[in-house]
């Protein structure tokens, strides 16, 4: 069994050990264990694909393994990674293991919550693995589907309609998504031979450039819409509202980065003359989203809202500089992705935790409750500051790397959406400071907040994992936007075939 | 010709063995030992299957009247299997004291229609074809009336022969131009002879609508939601998967084998009707309340989805059609399994009865949550597999339009299967269907379905069987 | 030909009992008048049929055989359907087939 | 060539201590928080000092050229193949200068907090926020490239709001920290702007090779042109106006004044001596690429200097809160260093003005920290920030009294103190290069004497008013801060400038000219006068010139109304013509079409609905008429 299979499997062990679980204390162990286990194999991940790097294998994809599944049709299960894929994994389990204990006081149904929690997360495991289509998307909806009975049994507020809204607007876009993939498995070999999924074998040949006209947006705006792309961004305010914490989080802090991730894999690696030619419709729609996306959350009550627009604003930026076309940009959308996937990540954990004692996310009726809790307090201005980019954090070498990215192109056009892109630093700090000047500071408007008590270790545990992930990217970037750098070299050979 | 060439109809003569046999038994039992006739029956069709699936003789009878490949065999086999599960459903129905006294009746009749079916899938002239669906269709009404005192049951079973005399005849009307056009009614000699003359179109056309009757594709489907609402709830199951599966299988050879000739006809004519099928389906499945009439709704939107494997005309296209209506098989029992349970055991239908139903039945309601999520076509299940490979075949085809419209419709159907999950797991109630036992046959029946629905999708063997025995124009 | 009376004439005539079987079966309310009508249906198909195969393949019997083999299944649907009228009118105490539609939409 | 590479542990001590202080400092007693990061201090102050004497004494200049000197550096991020950010050390005139500046006022406040700060709570959090300013200012005055810079340049500014909002707990505290953060972010964005053009078009973002004189820098600056400007030009000018921001230059001052919320030794280190003068520092730093591939960039700088000063010393003179007054004042006097910035040309005597300018900013970081300092005293002994409550304090502080009065003596100009000197030689250079600007800056020199007096008598003088519990001298930790900010107030202006910091950084000799001396003397002393007269003892005259101004007294007393211009901009603009209207449109637009596609789709479903009417009879006819219609259809579309 090769190594990455791994990630899935140990998924499915703990959903099967927590179904022979008493109760829930037993449940959230397992899980916990579970999960931590991924942890440590991510981290193992890491450490093996860097000596393998060191050690001088210039393999595009590492630790592949390939298993025939369905052979008239040509599907495998085929699995490997690069750079980009590892440093996904890696957020993912850091993620979920953050989630896990977030939501350690799950007190209704918690084997079902934890068994969808952890199907999920396997779900994204699985997609980020992947080197097949075929694969890659029935992980894909593996990984979104558990999100209903999520969102839908252990959410809050108009719980129904969101999850139905959010469940229906990702299918409509793998609907999209499923055509275009179809799309370039029928195109996969013009020149006669067996059609393919693989990724990789997809991406030697070039696709007849009418089918790409056609596919290329299917693909992107299937992915897209996952990636709160604009028009299709509006799942996700009422989704993250009503989602429970964990939910958010994963669904924030990995799920949305399956569209980034995805729209640069397939959209732009497999068609890559179409993305060259439509790319400025898209980047308009994705400068957009990130101005409109902070502009949004400035006049938002609800903290929960306000995270959802500053997470449309940001994961525009990540497509945005997905479009951009050239290694430096790219390199810091996958930047851009980790780095939103832990702050978000932090960001929906500690409103989870303020919720569950002030029992209201309405920030006006909030205020000084630095004083009661000053451990959450500070997690909460860590995250901000990491939101609306602080040197020293994730977020500050993730959006400079888009910025100085995109600026490498010398036509007005993407210079202008560049400079409105970069705009989008001041809009955010104006909501972040008023969250937090409403949240954290001031007097305490409520007088049974006086009492409320601090985090709880697990709660602790949570927090910190995040922000220690935070801070070691903002403080030491530079082997990882190498890693990555590196592993986008493929992508940007093919492009600079294409793009003069 | 000579008497052991007779095996070649092994599936149609050990049915009609076991028929009689059944009827044996009901004359020769007194009333109290008549319940013994349920499991004699089920015990026999069990045996049946299982001859079903010994080795294969291809080969043809009457002169090309009758012919039987390894297409053919698998079919059968197929529907055997359905049947099966379709009668260990059934067996507290029957139980139950107002049926009492036409247990065997229920046999009789399901086994007739089986053969009938089982002919039309073998048949290589339209005669037999023919009869085969006559033979299928007549008892479909008796059966579909089986609760004769209950209103909506007499009401089914009349809109079924009715409607079904008037398909019918329309059929007939198109056999008779064709033989008129060609002076045959074998389908190898009409295939030879068919072309794109106005008259035979008319005569195709015709045919297609008796067919598509069959089938229950728009517009021809109107029967379908009233007779399935009516019908005792397993009548509806073995209506809505066995006879649309056998139809969807002769409607397939017959498209591929006799009117080979005119596929620019019928491919933009499949085209309409299948946009049109899924779009109604989905749209009258909305509204449904009663879980029979929804399921119905949902199974004439499936319908749709068949049409994109065949009109592909290409050997992946069969494949994924009889994959389909096998993996759709196991999925939609599942569904209507849990519909009869609970029926049966509370005579409630509706949707809202369902509410909070996973806080009393959990076992059943995850397996509905299954089969639905399996119709929907929602991975890591089968279904998602079945859809896959006719998406897939119609996309090699080049009907990318075709795809996304039925991706957008699956998409929608996701919203009302979605629906009866919320009621099941969301919802809260006051009411909700109290705890209680599932009887063995139904839970052998529904783990069947579990397993199908589980564990189709990941073995590829099946397909590449089906593969190996399909073929295309 | 050996008859004198050309092959249009029977078809037209079919082809005019079959419609006016289908006007029956949609305008009746009688549910045994619209049986009827299914039976005026089947009979014009099988004028058709014997039509045919006198006319333009005398040289074999198919035609023959297959109405041959109509009317005997037509007569097995009258049965049924018979006796599922007579199951209606139990139930709904009349046989007007506008009664039958307590299933709708 | 000496070893600087211990100058590293300059910034990195601070940082620890901000990390060691910040985590475990609830759980200590608060004197030993104190206690800790002064040493840390201390240490960083004793290793600049060192670093100091190290560099201009010890390390032989090639040419008679200071040498900018490489001390330590790493590669941290790489963007592409050329643009790469490297964190280090990088040694030179001004940075040795700037080190002194900021470990001495640092250290001083530090050490004085600790009498100031008793038994606040959050004493730690003070001191740890105190060192994580150091360090990151620190680390902004070694930076080798303008993008490490850009990120200390951040970092003192989060350091700085959390400073400001150190009371938390007092909204008007937790605004004016918003309103800094938010407003310096703004000048940040051109800033941020100013380097993507910048590295863009030369490729490097490394200061030496940067302002190397025949580097490809600079060389290529006539680039292309932009509405008439270079684009060297245009990405300096968005350089400066980051600067601007940092420095509170007209008109992105705003934030200053409403800064002083912040405690008073926050005032004096952050917003009097240090963070402020960073953007004078920035200038300094791109000096040559200013100079000689973009003048007008540099003339937009003295235009905007000479406006600011002039403008902030009038405000000054109308205030009541004698901590704005010192804002306002500091305000005019970064003018002045950017004037002395704005006038200079490169190279040798014509280079006069940036030696100044320089010059002045040294002298001032002492003495206007002196000034807070001491402002913090009366605060501390009078709990109050208006001078109306003051009056009379001479007697009560004497030591605050004395050390303030030569404060206010030096800034005033009087001769022989040190802000005489370089605010001379910044005259000088504006006489020299620009004389309308040296008319606003002699006029400037009065106003600042007259407002300062203004201050000190109506502190130390004026009216004896009596107070309900009797004012008492601050402790030595708080005196002896004033007493040595004072002595160097007084000596530091005898420190020969121009040996050691020069644009060129070749030293050259200069000293006052008289021509130029002896009327900014008189002006100060004139400044000096009106004071007296209007202050010196409690009179109404003062009040009279005031309504005789009438109006434009009070739009001055105002601020020109540009804070509401700020709240316009921000709550109505903002806030309500542009967010809500996008919430609302993303609510109802966008949203209402998703929606409305599901309900289009179930209204559609319930129109349709009678299709399925349960009659057999109408089933049959769509069935056989569909059936026609088909046929029709297809025999029409394949008709031979």
């Amino acid at each position: 069994m090769d190594i990455l299979s791994l990630f899935v499997i140990i998924p499915i062990l703990t959903v099967i050990g927590i179904m022979i679980t008493k109760d829930a204390k037993q449940t959230r162990v397992i899980s916990a264990i579970g999960m931590g286990l991924q942890l440590i194999l991510a981290a193992y991940l890491v450490y093996a694909y860097l000596s393998a790097r060191q050690a001088g294998d210039l393999a595009e994809m590492l630790f592949r393994a390939d298993y025939v599944w369905y052979a008239n049709l040509n599907i495998h299960y085929a699995v490997g990674v690069d750079g980009i894929s590892v440093a996904m994994i890696a957020l993912t389990s850091i993620v979920v293991f953050a989630g896990i204990f977030a939501s350690w006081q799950v007190e209704f149904l918690p084997k079902e919550f934890f068994i969808s929690l952890i199907l999920l997360s396997g779900g994204v495991f699985g997609f980020f693995i992947s080197l097949d289509l075929f694969t890659m998307f029935l992980f894909y909806e593996v990984a979104v589907i558990p999100m209903y009975l999520l969102i839908g049994i252990w959410g809050s507020g108009p719980k129904e309609y969101a999850a139905m809204k959010l469940t229906l607007m990702l299918m409509g876009g793998s609907a999209l998504l499923l055509v275009g993939l179809l799309g370039i498995y029928t195109n996969s070999a013009p020149d006669g031979g067996p059609l393919t999924f693989n990724i990789l074998e997809i991406a030697k040949v070039n696709i007849p450039i009418e089918a790409q006209r056609m596919f290329f947006p299917m693909t992107f705006v299937g992915f897209g819409i996952l990636g709160a792309l604009f028009p299709f961004h509006t799942w996700s305010p009422d989704g993250h509202a009503s989602a429970p914490t964990a939910v958010s989080m994963l669904h924030a802090g990995v799920l949305m980065k399956l569209g980034g991730y995805g729209a640069f894999r397939v959209a732009i690696f497999l068609l890559p003359e179409a993305a060259h030619e439509l790319s400025w419709i898209f980047i308009i729609l994705t400068s957009i989203s990130v101005v409109y996306g902070a502009f949004g959350a400035i006049v938002q009550k609800d903290l929960k809202y306000i995270n959802a627009y500053s997470s449309v604003s940001h994961c525009g930026l990540v497509l945005f500089a997905v479009l951009m076309m050239n290694k430096t940009a790219m390199d810091g959308a996958i930047l851009q992705m980790i780095s939103h996937g832990l702050m978000t990540a932090l960001f929906f954990a500690l409103i989870g935790m303020i919720y569950g004692r002030t029992h209201t996310r309405m920030i006006n009726e909030m205020g000084g409750l630095m004083k009661v809790m000053p451990f959450l307090g500070v997690a909460y201005v860590i995250a901000g500051l990491a939101s609306l980019g602080l040197p020293g954090l994730s977020g500050f070498v993730a959006e400079m790397t888009i910025f100085f990215g995109a600026f490498q192109h010398v036509d007005v056009f993407h210079r202008v959406v560049t400079i409105v892109a970069v705009s989008s630093i001041v809009i955010t700090a104006v909501y972040i400071l008023r969250v937090v000047g409403a949240l954290l500071f001031g007097p305490i408007k409520n007088d049974h907040f006086l009492h409320l008590e601090d985090a709880k270790w697990f709660e602790k545990l949570s927090t910190v994992t995040l922000i220690l992930a935070i801070a070691a990217i903002g403080i030491a970037p530079f082997w990882l936007s190498t890693m990555i750098g590196d592993s986008l070299q493929p992508i940007i050979d093919k492009l600079t075939v294409i793009i003069p | 010709m000579n008497l052991d060439s007779f095996l070649l109809m092994r599936h149609e003569m050990v049915l009609t063995i076991i028929t009689l046999m059944v009827l044996i038994a009901d004359l020769s039992f007194n009333e109290e030992k008549k319940i013994k006739v349920i499991w004699l029956a089920t015990a026999l069709f069990a045996i049946n299957t299982i001859i079903g699936f010994l080795p294969n003789i291809s080969g043809n009878l009457f002169g090309n009247m009758y012919k039987n490949t390894d297409l053919q065999w698998t079919m059968k086999n197929i529907l055997n299997l359905g049947v099966l599960v379709v009668l260990l459903q059934s067996v507290e129905w029957l139980k139950s004291a107002d049926n009492k006294y036409k247990i065997s009746e229920f046999y009789l009749l399901v086994f007739s229609t089986l053969i009938g079916m089982q002919f039309m899938i073998s048949s290589g002239s339209f005669l037999m074809l023919y009869l085969g669906l006559e033979l299928a269709t007549i008892p479909m009404a008796a059966l579909a009336a089986y609760d004769r005192y209950r209103h909506h049951s007499a009401e089914a079973g009349i809109k079924l022969i009715l409607s079904a005399a008037m398909s019918s005849a329309v059929l007939l009307l198109g056999i008779t131009l064709i033989y008129g056009t060609t002076g045959s009614t074998y389908f190898d000699v009409v295939a030879l002879k068919y072309a794109n003359i106005p008259l035979q179109t008319l005569a195709f056309i015709f045919f297609f609508s008796g067919m598509a009757f069959k089938i229950s594709l728009v517009p021809f489907h109107l029967w379908t939601a009233d007779v399935y609402e009516g019908a005792p709830v397993n009548v509806t199951s073995y209506l809505s998967v066995i006879s649309k599966g056998a139809s969807a299988f002769i409607l397939i050879i017959v498209l591929f084998t006799v009117f080979n000739s005119i596929s620019m006809i019928w491919k933009p004519l499949l085209y309409i009707i299948s946009v049109l099928t899924m779009t109604i389906g989905n749209l009258f499945a909305i509204r449904q309340q009663n879980m029979k009439r929804f399921l119905a709704f949902s199974s004439i939107a499936q319908a749709g989805f068949i049409l994109l494997g065949i009109i592909g005309a290409s050997s992946i296209g069969m494949t994924s059609v009889v994959y389909f209506v096998f993996v759709y098989i196991f999925s939609n029992l599942g569904a209507f399994g849990v519909v009869s349970v609970i029926y049966y055991k509370t005579q409630k239908e509706n949707m809202d009865d369902y509410n909070g139903l996973y806080h009393t039945n959990p076992k059943l309601s995850l397996i509905m949550m299954l089969a639905l999520f399996s119709l929907a076509g929602i991975p890591p299940v089968a279904g998602y597999f079945g859809k896959f490979f006719l998406f897939t075949a119609a996309a090699s085809s080049g009907y990318y339009w075709l795809v996304f419209i039925a991706v957008l419709n699956a998409t929608i159907s996701l919203y009302y299967y979605l629906l009866v999950v919320k009621a099941m797991f969301i919802n809260k109630s006051e009411t909700p269907i109290a705890y209680f036992k599932t009887d063995v046959p139904a839970k052998i029946a529904l783990s069947i379905c579990v397993l199908g629905i589980f564990f189709i999708g990941f073995f590829s063997i099946i397909y590449q069987y089906l593969e190996s025995i399909s073929f295309g124009i | 030909m050996n008859t004198g009376i050309p092959i249009e004439y029977f078809l037209v005539t079919a082809t005019l009992m079959f419609f006016a079987g289908v006007y029956g079966f949609v305008t009746r309310k009688n549910l045994i008048t619209m049986l009827m009508s299914v039976e005026l249906m089947l009979n014009a198909v099988n004028i058709n049929f014997l039509v045919f195969n006198r006319y333009l393949f005398p040289g074999q019997l198919e035609g023959h055989f297959f109405s041959l083999f109509v009317i005997a299944v037509a007569a097995a649907e009258a049965a049924v359907a018979i006796a599922l009228i007579i199951n209606i009118y139990r139930n709904f105490q009349s046989i007007d087939v506008e009664k039958t539609d307590e299933m709708k939409f | 060539m000496t070893n600087f590479s211990y100058t590293v542990l300059i910034p990195l001590i601070p940082l620890f201590v901000f990390l060691f202080v910040g985590l475990l400092g609830h759980k200590m007693k608060p004197i030993v928080s104190g206690l800790i990061g002064t040493c840390g201090l201390l240490i960083a102050a004793i290793l600049s000092y060192f670093t100091a004497y190290q560099y201009f004494f010890n390390t032989e200049k090639i040419d008679g050229t200071y040498q900018k000197i490489l001390a330590f550096n790493t590669i941290w991020l790489q963007f592409t193949e050329k643009l790469h950010v490297d964190l280090g050390v990088l040694i030179d005139p001004i940075s040795v200068m700037m080190l002194i500046v900021v470990t001495t006022v640092s250290l001083m406040v530090h050490i004085y907090s600790i009498g100031y700060m008793k038994g606040e709570k959050g004493f730690a959090r003070f001191y740890a926020f105190l060192s994580l300013f150091s360090f990151s200012m620190l680390g902004l005055v070694l930076a080798t490239n303008i993008f490490q810079m850009y990120i200390f340049w951040e970092l003192v500014g989060v350091s700085s709001f959390l400073l400001i909002g150190y009371y938390y707990e007092k909204p008007s505290a937790v605004s004016a920290s918003k309103k800094a953060f938010i407003v310096t972010r703004f000048a940040d964005l051109g800033f941020l702007i100013g380097i993507l053009i910048l590295s863009f078009n030369t490729g490097t973002f490394d200061f030496i090779s940067l302002t190397n004189v025949n580097g490809a820098a600079i060389l290529t600056g006539a680039g292309a042109s932009f509405l008439g400007l270079s684009v060297m030009t245009w990405s300096l000018i968005f350089v400066f106006m980051g600067g601007a921001g940092k420095s509170a230059m007209f008109p992105l001052h705003i934030w200053l004044p409403d800064a002083m919320e912040g405690p008073t030794p926050v005032s004096a280190l952050i917003h009097a001596a240090t963070m402020v003068v960073a953007g004078v520092y920035l200038v300094a730093r791109l000096f040559p690429v200013y100079a000689i591939s973009a003048p007008d960039g540099l003339l937009v700088v003295a235009y905007v200097g000479s406006f600011s000063s002039l403008f902030a010393a009038v405000i000054a003179c109308t205030q009541y809160d004698i901590k704005r007054v010192l804002a306002f004042s500091t305000m005019s006097q970064i003018g002045y260093m950017m004037v002395g910035l704005g006038v200079s040309k490169y190279g040798g005597e014509a280079g006069l003005g940036y030696m100044a300018s320089m010059f002045h900013l040294f002298t001032h970081a002492m003495f206007k920290a002196l000034l807070f300092l001491g402002a913090g005293a009366i605060i501390h002994a009078v709990h109050s920030n208006s001078m109306k409550d003051m009056g009379g304090l001479r007697k009560y502080l004497p030591i605050t009294h004395i050390t303030f009065l030569i404060a206010c003596l030096t800034i005033a100009g009087v001769p022989f103190l040190s802000a005489f000197f370089s605010k001379d030689e910044i005259l000088t250079a504006a006489f020299h290069h620009n004389m309308p600007i040296f008319i606003v800056q002699m006029f400037v020199a009065g106003l600042t004497a007259f407002y300062m007096f203004r201050l000190y008598f109506r502190i130390f003088w004026n009216k004896d008013t009596h107070y309900h519990h009797t004012p008492h001298e601050a402790p030595i930790t708080m005196t002896f801060p004033l007493i040595f900010l004072a002595i160097a107030s007084i000596f530091s202006g005898y420190i020969p400038f121009s040996q050691f910091v020069s644009s060129d950084g070749v030293p050259f000799h200069s000293e006052l000219e008289w021509t130029v001396a002896i009327p900014s003397i008189l002006v100060g002393l004139i400044g000096i006068g009106i004071a007296f007269v209007l202050y010196k003892k409690e009179s109404a005259s003062s009040q009279k010139i005031a309504i005789s101004l009438k109006s434009f007294y009070v739009a001055i007393y105002n601020k020109f109304y540009f804070d509401e211009i700020y709240i316009f901009v921000t709550k109505k603009i903002i806030f309500n013509y542009i967010s809500r209207p996008v919430a609302w449109f993303d609510r109802h637009i966008v949203d209402g079409f998703m929606n409305s596609i599901a309900w289009v789709t179930n209204a559609v479903s319930f129109r349709i609905k009678g299709f399925q009417s349960g009659q057999v009879q109408q089933y049959a006819f769509v069935f056989v008429s569909s059936a026609i219609l088909l046929g029709i259809f297809f025999i029409y579309l394949y008709s031979i």
